[in-house]
C-alpha cells in the first residue's frame, strides 16, 4: 500500500465524521462547520491526488474550493442571522413553523 | 516507518481526533477550538504534501478568517451549550442505513480509483522554479474562467451585507 | 530535499541553538524596550523616568520581571479555567514563531523557506484567536466586549496590511523576505519606499494597530472597558500579554525594515556617494533600522492622543483601504512599464 | 524525487520554533507557581465590575455590528490569497490572464465601495 492510499482512506474518514456531524449536532452553526469539514476532506484528497500525480491543477482546485466555501460561509451565516431574528435561536429542531402537529 | 510515514499517521490521528471531538463537544466555543486544531494541522499535512502555499492559505483563510467568523457569531449570538439529542437518525434502522452509506463511500472511494496520470509539475520541477510561481501562473492561465464566476461568487456576501440591516416590522416579520 | 536521519538530527541541533539565541535576544529586548519606553516618555513629559533600580534604573526590567512571577495568579469564579490558560500562551506563541522566517541578516535564519510572508500572516491571524479567548474565557462582561473590539480592530487593519504588503511581494516576485531585500537593493532606488510611499505609510499605520500600541490601544483604554480582554488576568499572564505585545512590536519594526526600507541593505546611490558605508557590517545597518521604529512606535505613544472605537474603524475601512489598493494598483502600473 | 518519500525538511526549524517557545511561556508559568503566593478569598475572584457586586450573566448577546466586519475580512482574505499569487507570477502571466486577475480584483472593490457608499460599516449605524 503506496503512502496516497493512506491520504484518500483519510479523506473518506473526514468526510464521514463531516457527515456524522451533520446529522448528529442541531445547533445550526455546528452544521455549517460540518460542511466546512467535509469540503476539507475532499480538498486534502485534491492536494494528495495532486501531489502524486504531479499535476498542480488539484491545488488550484482546492484554492478555489477554500475561496467558494469563504464565499459560501459568509453569505450562510447573513442567513443564519436573519433566521436567528425571526426565531431568536441556532436550534434546527425549533424552526417548525411549516410542520403539522 | 519512513519519517513521511510517522508524520503522516500523526496528522492522521489528529485530524480525526480532533475533528471527532469538535463535533461530538456540546459547548460551541469548545467545539471551535478543536477544529481550529483541526484546520491547523490540515495545513501540517498539506506541508507534507509539497503543497506550501495552501498549506499557509489555509490557516490564513480556514483558521483565521473563516473560524473567526464563527467564533464571532458564537458569542455575539450567545449560543449556549445545546441539548443531547439527534435531530436525524433517531431510530436504529435510519443509524444502519447511514453507516452503510457512509462504508460505502469509503470503499468506493478507496479501492476503485486507479493512479495512472503523470502530470508534468514533478518535485525537481517545483523546486527549480518556485512552487509559488508555477501556482499563479496556472491558476491565472488556465482557470482564468473559474476566476471571473468566482468573482461575482464572492461579490454576493459584499451585496448580502445589506439584509443584515432590514428593519423589522412591527409584527414579527422580517 | 531527502535527507538521512543524520542530516536531520544535525538540522533539527542547529535550528534549537538559533532559535534559543534569537528567543534570548529578543526576551532582552523586549525587556529593555519596556525600560525605554519609561526613560524616553518620561523625558518627553519633563520626568526621570525609572531611575531607583540599579544605576539610571537599569536593572528595572528585572525588578519587573520579578514582580511579575511573585504576583497572584487569579483565576476568576466564572473563567473558562482551561481557555484562559490557554489564551496568553496562544497570543505569545504565535507571535514568537513569526520571528523564526524573519531574516536578520543574509545568511541567519531560523527557518529558510518560500513563503515567509505567508508564515507571518498566518501566525498574526491566528493571535486572534488569543485576543477573542481572552475576553471570552474571563467570564466578565468588559472582558468580552474589550476582547471583541480588540479582534473588531485586529481583523480590519490586517486587510490593509496585507493589502500594503501585496505591493511589496508584486515588486519582488516572491515571499521568501530575503529575496525581497535581495530586490530592493537592485532596484533603482534601492528601496521599496519610493515607489510604495502610500504603501509604506498604511503599512506603518497598521502596524501600530496591529500591535494594540497608542494611538491605537483600545485594550488600554482604561476610561472605556478598564483594560480589555486583559481585564481579569493578572501576574505573569498578563506579562505574557504583554511580552506579545513588545516582541510584535519587534516583528512589525523588522517586516517594515525588511519590506520597504531594504533591510540589511543600503540603496546603490548612497553607497556610490558614500563608499566607505560598504564597511558597515549588515546586522547593524537592520538593527538602526528596527531601532528607529521602535523609538517611533515610543514616540507616537507619548505625542498622540487616543483614538475613538468608531474613528477607527472609520480609519481603517474609509481611507487605509481604499489607499493601500491605490497602493497596489501604482506598483502594478510601475512594474508594467518597466 | 519520488513523491512517496518527499519531507518539507525546511520547515522542521519553524516546528522547532514553536516548541521553544510554549517551552518558554509554560516554563515561566510554572516557575512562577512556585514562587508566587496564594492568598484567595470569594471577594478577589469576583469578576471586575468598577467595584460594584457584578449583575447578570457575564456572557449576554450582542449588537450584531462587528457581523460586517467579519465578513468583509473573510472575502478581503480570500482575496487577498489571489492577489498574492497574483504578486509572485505577475510578470510571467499573459495580457488576457492578468486581465481576468484584475477583473476579479476590482469586483471585490466594487462590491466593498457598494458597502462603503451604503454605510453599511458606519459603527454608530446600529
Amino acid at each position: 500500500m503506496g503512502l496516497l492510499n493512506g491520504y484518500l482512506v483519510l479523506g473518506v474518514l473526514l468526510f464521514g465524521i463531516g457527515l456524522l456531524g451533520f446529522i448528529i449536532r442541531r445547533n445550526l452553526i455546528m452544521m455549517l462547520i460540518s460542511v466546512e469539514i467535509m469540503l476539507n476532506a475532499v480538498n486534502i484528497k485534491l492536494v494528495a491526488l495532486s501531489h502524486f500525480m504531479q499535476d498542480l491543477k488539484g491545488q488550484v482546485m482546492t484554492l478555489f474550493v477554500m475561496a467558494s466555501a469563504a464565499g459560501a460561509v459568509a453569505i450562510g451565516l447573513i442567513i443564519l442571522l436573519m433566521v436567528y431574528r425571526n426565531k431568536g435561536t441556532v436550534d434546527v429542531e425549533k424552526y417548525d413553523l411549516l410542520r403539522e402537529d | 516507518m519512513s519519517v513521511v510515514r510517522i508524520l503522516f499517521f500523526y496528522f492522521a490521528f489528529v485530524i480525526l481526533l480532533s475533528a471527532f471531538m469538535g463535533l461530538r463537544q456540546r459547548s460551541p466555543v469548545k467545539a471551535l477550538l478543536w477544529i481550529l486544531l483541526l484546520f491547523v494541522h490540515i495545513g501540517g499535512l498539506y506541508l507534507l504534501l509539497n503543497a506550501e502555499v495552501l498549506a499557509f492559505l489555509q490557516i490564513i483563510i480556514y483558521a483565521g478568517a473563516i473560524l473567526v467568523l464563527y467564533l464571532i457569531m458564537l458569542l455575539i449570538l450567545d449560543v449556549r451549550e445545546e441539548e443531547r439529542s439527534m435531530l436525524y437518525l433517531k431510530n436504529w434502522q435510519s443509524r444502519i442505513w447511514a453507516g452503510l452509506l457512509v462504508s460505502f463511500f469509503f470503499i468506493l472511494g478507496s479501492l476503485t480509483f486507479v493512479n495512472k496520470h503523470r502530470g508534468e509539475h514533478t518535485l525537481d520541477k517545483l523546486k527549480e522554479v518556485g512552487p509559488s510561481k508555477i501556482l499563479g501562473r496556472l491558476l491565472f492561465e488556465d482557470f482564468t474562467f473559474p476566476l471571473i464566476i468566482l468573482a461575482f461568487l464572492l461579490l454576493v456576501p459584499l451585496l448580502g451585507i445589506g439584509l443584515l440591516f432590514v428593519k423589522r416590522r412591527q409584527d414579527g416579520s422580517a | 530535499m531527502v535527507l538521512n536521519s543524520n542530516d536531520m538530527v544535525h538540522l533539527a541541533l542547529l535550528s534549537f541553538f538559533k532559535g534559543l539565541i534569537v528567543l534570548g535576544i529578543m526576551l532582552f529586548h523586549a525587556a529593555y524596550t519596556v525600560y525605554a519606553e519609561r526613560k524616553i516618555i518620561g523625558r518627553i513629559q519633563s520626568r526621570l523616568g525609572p531611575r531607583e533600580v540599579g544605576p539610571y534604573g537599569l536593572l528595572q526590567p528585572l525588578a519587573d520581571l520579578v514582580k511579575l512571577l511573585t504576583k497572584e495568579d487569579i483565576l476568576p469564579k466564572e473563567a473558562d479555567r482551561f481557555l484562559f490558560k490557554l489564551a496568553p500562551l496562544l497570543l505569545l506563541v504565535t507571535t514568537i514563531v513569526n520571528l523564526s522566517v524573519i531574516p536578520f541578516y543574509p545568511d541567519f535564519i531560523i527557518a529558510d523557506v518560500h513563503v515567509g510572508i505567508l508564515v507571518i500572516l498566518a501566525f498574526a491571524g491566528l493571535g486572534v484567536y488569543g485576543v477573542i479567548l481572552g475576553g471570552y474565557a474571563s467570564g466578565s462582561k468588559y472582558s468580552l466586549l474589550g476582547g471583541l473590539r480588540s479582534a473588531a480592530q485586529m481583523l480590519s487593519y490586517e486587510i490593509p496590511l496585507t493589502v500594503s504588503l501585496a505591493g511589496v511581494i508584486l515588486a519582488a516576485e516572491s515571499f521568501r523576505l530575503g529575496d525581497i531585500v535581495e530586490a530592493q537593493a537592485n532596484s533603482l532606488f534601492g528601496m521599496n519606499l519610493f515607489p510604495q510611499v502610500i504603501g509604506f505609510l498604511v503599512f506603518l499605520i497598521c502596524a501600530f494597530a496591529e500591535t494594540n500600541r497608542a494611538p491605537f490601544d483600545l485594550p488600554e483604554a482604561e476610561s472605556e472597558l478598564v483594560a480589555g480582554y486583559m481585564t481579569e488576568y493578572s501576574g505573569f499572564r498578563m506579562g505574557l500579554f504583554f511580552l506579545g505585545e513588545y516582541i510584535s512590536m519587534y516583528v512589525m519594526a523588522l517586516l517594515i525594515s525588511l519590506c520597504y526600507l531594504g533591510g540589511w541593505s543600503l540603496p546603490p546611490w548612497m553607497l556610490s556617494l558614500l563608499p566607505i558605508l560598504k564597511e558597515i557590517p549588515p546586522v547593524l545597518i537592520l538593527l538602526v533600522k528596527v531601532y528607529f521604529f521602535i523609538f517611533l512606535f515610543i514616540w507616537v505613544r507619548a505625542t498622540f492622543p487616543r483614538y475613538r472605537f468608531d474613528q477607527l474603524m472609520r480609519l481603517s475601512w474609509k481611507v487605509l483601504i481604499p489607499l493601500s489598493f491605490l497602493n497596489l494598483l501604482i506598483v502594478m502600473f510601475f512594474k508594467l512599464l518597466t | 524525487m519520488n513523491p512517496e518519500n518527499y519531507v518539507p525538511t525546511e520547515y522542521l526549524p519553524l516546528f522547532i520554533m514553536l516548541v521553544l517557545a510554549t517551552l518558554f511561556a509554560i516554563g515561566g508559568l510554572l516557575l512562577g507557581a512556585f514562587i508566587r503566593p496564594r492568598f484567595y478569598y470569594p471577594e478577589k475572584l469576583e469578576p471586575y465590575e468598577c467595584g460594584n457586586e457584578p449583575s447578570g450573566l457575564p456572557w449576554q448577546k450582542i449588537a450584531i455590528r462587528y457581523i460586517p466586519i467579519a465578513i468583509l475580512f473573510v472575502v478581503f482574505d480570500v482575496e487577498i490569497a489571489f492577489l498574492y499569487l497574483l504578486g509572485v507570477s505577475f510578470s510571467s502571466i499573459s495580457p488576457l490572464a492578468l486581465g481576468g486577475a484584475i477583473f476579479f480584483i476590482f469586483l471585490i472593490i466594487l462590491g466593498f465601495f457598494y458597502d462603503l457608499k451604503k454605510g453599511y460599516l458606519e459603527w454608530t449605524r446600529f
